[in-house]
């Protein structure tokens, strides 16, 4: 098991920029804890699968993709939605089951989906997306886009057939997909050393001719630097890219979980590291932030987030004469 | 002595493992997490690593792997956590595990097991819900079970163990906490036929798993309005056991199928056509299916519930039909 | 204009593939062999290498890929070899092809054609010779088609790709080599109904594929000994075109499904169900139906023969319900 | 491509073991040339996959290999089964579907099976007996025997997601798997730069820490004493090895193929440099046979092909009442 990285390296950003990463971290760590008390509470139900302790990966990479780059994501997939700018609203609302929904309920947590910002869902087949991360990079590429598609996935997801012959094909193929490994150690309670023989994952990479860099996925800058060095590589037609982000989940794997697997401590270790609470560190050592500044950011995303929670509220239940929509599509294709 | 289905489960697992050192279980988080729907909590500490066997996610592997020592001196029990993810291993299952005996003209029969969770009704939505346990009873080579009660649920591993071919056994997971009695001796049941549960004179309702219990809950209420149903639970969805069936049909001539399956090509349309060919003449009316909707599982709560039928449903079908 | 089957869908391909840019043929061997049944041959010369792409042996990652390609702009037409081999892709298939749309809402439709060989017939065994188009065609989300003629085999995929959502088309591969006229001008068909081929009024065949070739060849022996079989071509196996069928089952009042599946849980149980639902009082007797033996298919080949229906059976099973 | 090993090597075995290793050889290619005869003739229906040009690596491994050791492998398996013993007549007999076939008749020649010499099945799914070929192993290996099974496959099967899954997972629990890549540089008439991004096949072993080696497919006696380690280090409890067996396949990928995707030049390079060609030639520089000893081997050979011909001729066609035999089993296990 990696262990944190205790060093806490001098940052070389704008104040702007330093307190633009810091809200989103914030964001998405203020939006889950909403979300799992709405949990508790009974409104949010099936799995929820919280990010928490892991948000310097979505945010990091995020911050390097453009509007019109594509992102495919797991059931673990809050902050990447809304680190690419699916509503905090429209999110809440979809795990209330909720017409007003980015997935008009029918999806629920595991599959959020988005068209405005090309997010291409959450996806809850471990390793089932990533075909489809290289096939949406394939059309980018045959109709001559520069655009990047992100996909991200636990290093669970490695074990599987549906990764190695994703890998092969986008490097073969030379897509245009960057492979974001959130490697937090655990595939539910099965640590990586139960489930892999080589557990150097971003050394997997070599073996399909994909450059890869393992990167500490608990440091917002890292993650950024690394997705920017990726982007610019797939960008200029030299096709994918693979980033192992070393991070871990500071929750249980989903709100059914008793976390026999793992040591109370070892959680509590890496917690006193943890994305948010060692960049605020950071700046704090810099000057980037003050108490109040951070207090504004939290009181913005605090209002964000109750609304959220009003907005679900006050949507509207789809009537259950549509039970039957969306099966087949409405609308034909323009041809 | 009361215990749940979960623990049915477990206890059945446990005894197999303490007589017979070939039997071992193997799949995603069996071991260190305790099982995904704890069915094998605890069991690790007992059995240890090696036979309690935690697998990455590599379905396809695992239930290969299952396959393969099965045909070589081992009996394993091969976990699926959700039926859904079965489908990386169909493969497997259909092109090897069913016709390995078959291609092999007889010389290596497959006595795995592989067990796996069934169906919704937790808001799991489109990748974790379906109930896919009548489509694998398309496939010959296999033996397909569905334990409905505690009994079943303990006795159908243990008889699975002693068969010599691969056998699947769906569990539908809202059935896991299900509580009640079983007595201490309780050990294997037969797995080829139905069972007529509840006898009744007016109206057979032909179900299997959660639809069982439904089926009893919407008997209950039909009897306190005075109409009279017959269950039969088939339990078995492969081979299905055509004699038990036409003889509810011949007492009542009236036949409601209730499944959670998509209702096109699921194991009602099996049997209602069964009925057809054998028991038309025994028939007071058209045989009638009450199946799932035909949508990928929605994960709002008021559509999962009206996606599959509910005791009320069942009831409003019968009362159309008397 | 004389054509194969074989041709007919080159030739749709080809068409398709000039008229759109966006429409592109991935498979096994799709390219440089030539097609492994001949379908793409000469087609990468053509189109060259990034529209003609040949795979390597990753079923469920070039099946993915054309999904999502589909969601993002493309039309892509994925060759799955062989009907057995599509078992390696059935999560893509069933978890993303059929459920995307549902999931995301209605945001993302997937206008992915997949097209497989389908049936036995060639004395390929248990791992290469199965029928499975009836068991997919359990699966809500996705649309089933079963070309039996020339006309369906050019004109169902332009329709297919004309689809928002996806296709999935059964070729059989005993029908590739067929020849017969098909109109310079032949274009898109109707991919939503069932198509009444011979008229008749003694009894309704109700076949799709190969079956529905056999049942010509059994009408003609038939018409010769005074029995007028009425046949229908089923065409598309999800959604089923309840109405034609019920239309002949109110004709001639006797109905035989024929259909090489497996006869469990197979597409002719379904249909069989259906017409117990709604058009039991225009039977004269039960629906009865010819389906494939339940067993994987054996080598030798007259084991193979009598694994599914042959003119002789259907002729022999006729008669006797006459 | 892969070139074929042009420099003839000096053999240091005894004459008997040379003489050996030959008559297997040739006892596969007799045996396959005559089974191309009777498809031919409409004998041998269905698929027949040929092995000539491949058949030093059944011969080599086979060689190195112990009765109670398993095998299993793909559809072009003739070589292997007749390398492990099982007989030329039940092959024969099985292609003709006859009821004294090894599978009755019911596998044909992608699926021979022997239970005696534990040949477990030609598989003809691409990839999908690697996982059963690990399952066998941990069976002998959770019943502490010192037993190697050996796992044929060809480069086509590396693309596919079970050959990931199984390498990993023969690693991971150190099952006693000799994994046999049978590179023959083409999948049907895909050749290995259209399906694999990094085409060192036995470099992949490395990602999954499985020890591997590439081998000259053409000389019996590398592949032999590759064999011999491998097996070595397997039955020492080390876990699995891999070797990629470079080789090259004489004659079109099965009876219906075209051979649109190669040219015939290539294929007659190849020839001159083939197994039994150079290995012959090499003996014979070192004088270890002679033309009348060849020519001995020949008459054999002939005889015991002509012979499973003749057994074939005559075998039994199972009744057909008998259709529904072998679904289920018909005695149950003894337990
Ligand atoms: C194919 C498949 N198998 C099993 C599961 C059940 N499951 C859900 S998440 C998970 C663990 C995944 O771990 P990892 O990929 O590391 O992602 P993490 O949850 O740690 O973010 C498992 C086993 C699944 N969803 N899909
Ligand atoms: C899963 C699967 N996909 C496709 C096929 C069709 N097919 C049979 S052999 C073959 C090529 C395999 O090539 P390789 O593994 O290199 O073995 P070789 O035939 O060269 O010995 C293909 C594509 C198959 N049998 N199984
Ligand atoms: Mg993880
Ligand atoms: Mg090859």
């Amino acid at each position: 098991m990696h262990q944190p990285n205790k060093i806490l390296t001098p940052v070389h950003i704008s104040k702007a920029d330093a307190q633009h990463l810091l809200h989103q971290m914030l964001r998405i760590r203020r939006f889950e804890e909403k979300a799992a008390e709405m949990y508790t509470q009974g409104h949010i139900k099936g799995f929820l699968h919280l990010y928490i302790g892991e948000e310097a990966v979505a945010v990091g990479i995020m911050d390097a993709l453009q509007p019109e780059d594509g992102v495919v994501a797991t059931y673990r997939e809050h902050g990447h939605a809304l680190a690419k700018g699916v509503s905090a609203n429209s999110i809440m609302a979809e795990m209330f089951g909720k017409e007003e929904g980015c997935s008009r309920g029918r999806g629920g947590s595991m599959h959020l989906f988005d068209a405005e910002t090309r997010f291409f869902g959450g996806n809850a087949i471990v390793g089932g997306h990533l075909p489809l991360a290289v096939g949406l990079a394939l059309a980018d590429k045959m109709q001559q886009k520069q655009v990047v598609t992100a996909c991200f996935f636990g290093e669970g997801a490695v074990a599987e057939g549906e990764f190695h012959e994703s890998l092969n094909l986008a490097a073969l193929w030379q897509t245009p997909v960057l492979f974001v490994c959130e490697n937090n150690g655990y595939a539910m309670g099965t640590a990586l050393d139960l489930s892999e023989s080589e557990m150097d994952i971003h050394a997997k990479a070599a073996s399909y001719q994909i450059p890869s860099e393992v990167v500490d996925g608990m440091d917002v800058l890292a993650v950024r630097q690394a997705a920017e060095r990726a982007a610019a590589h797939i960008r200029s037609g030299k096709g994918p890219y693979f980033l192992e982000c070393r991070t871990y989940r500071f929750r249980a794997h989903s709100m059914f979980d008793a976390e026999l697997y793992r040591d109370k401590s070892e959680v509590e270790e890496w917690k006193k590291y943890g994305p948010i609470t060692s960049f605020i560190k950071r700046l704090k050592n810099q000057d980037l932030i003050s108490e109040a500044e951070i207090l504004e950011l939290e009181n913005q995303v605090a209002a964000e987030v109750n609304e959220s929670v009003k907005f679900a509220e006050s949507g509207t239940l789809e009537s259950e004469a549509n039970l039957l929509r969306f099966v087949y599509s409405e609308k034909k294709l323009v041809m | 002595m009361k215990i749940t289905y979960r623990e049915a489960i477990r206890e059945s697992i446990r005894e197999a493992m303490q007589e017979d050192e070939k039997v071992f279980l193997m799949g995603e988080d069996v071991g260190h997490y305790g099982g995904c729907f704890a069915v094998s909590k605890d069991l690790l500490a007992e059995f240890g690593a090696e036979r309690i066997r935690d697998t990455p996610l590599s379905e396809s592997a695992f239930v290969g792997i299952g396959i393969g020592a099965a045909m070589n001196g081992m009996k394993p029990i091969v976990e699926v956590m959700t039926v859904n993810f079965s489908l990386l291993a169909a493969d497997q299952i259909m092109n090897n595990a069913a016709t390995i005996l078959h291609m092999s003209g007889g010389l290596f029969n497959v006595p795995v097991v592989i067990r796996m969770a069934t169906g919704g009704g937790k808001q799991l939505a489109a990748q974790h819900s379906h109930s896919l346990e009548g489509w694998y009873a398309h496939i010959p080579g296999l033996k397909v079970l569905t334990p409905a009660t505690l009994e079943d649920a303990r006795g159908m591993l243990i008889s699975a163990l002693k068969d010599p071919d691969p056998v699947l056994i769906f569990e539908n997971s809202t059935l896991y906490n299900h509580q009640g009695e079983l007595s201490e001796d309780a050990g294997a049941v037969d797995i080829f036929k139905a069972k007529i549960r509840r006898q009744g004179k007016d109206i057979s309702l032909v179900t299997y798993g959660i639809g069982y219990h439904k089926c009893v809950a919407a008997a209950e209420i039909l009897a306190a309005e005075g109409i009279d149903a017959e269950i039969l639970d088939l339990r078995v969805l492969r081979p299905l056991d055509d004699a038990t069936i036409l003889e509810t049909v011949k007492k009542t001539g009236r036949v409601l199928i209730v499944d959670e399956g998509w209702k096109s090509g699921g194991i009602s349309a099996e049997i209602s056509s069964r009925i057809m060919e054998k028991g038309f003449f025994d028939l007071d009316m058209p045989v009638a299916r009450l199946g799932g909707a035909e949508v990928p599982m929605p994960y709002a709560e008021h559509l999962e519930r009206i996606a599959v039928p509910q005791v009320e449903t069942i009831v409003a079908k019968v009362k159309e039909m008397i």
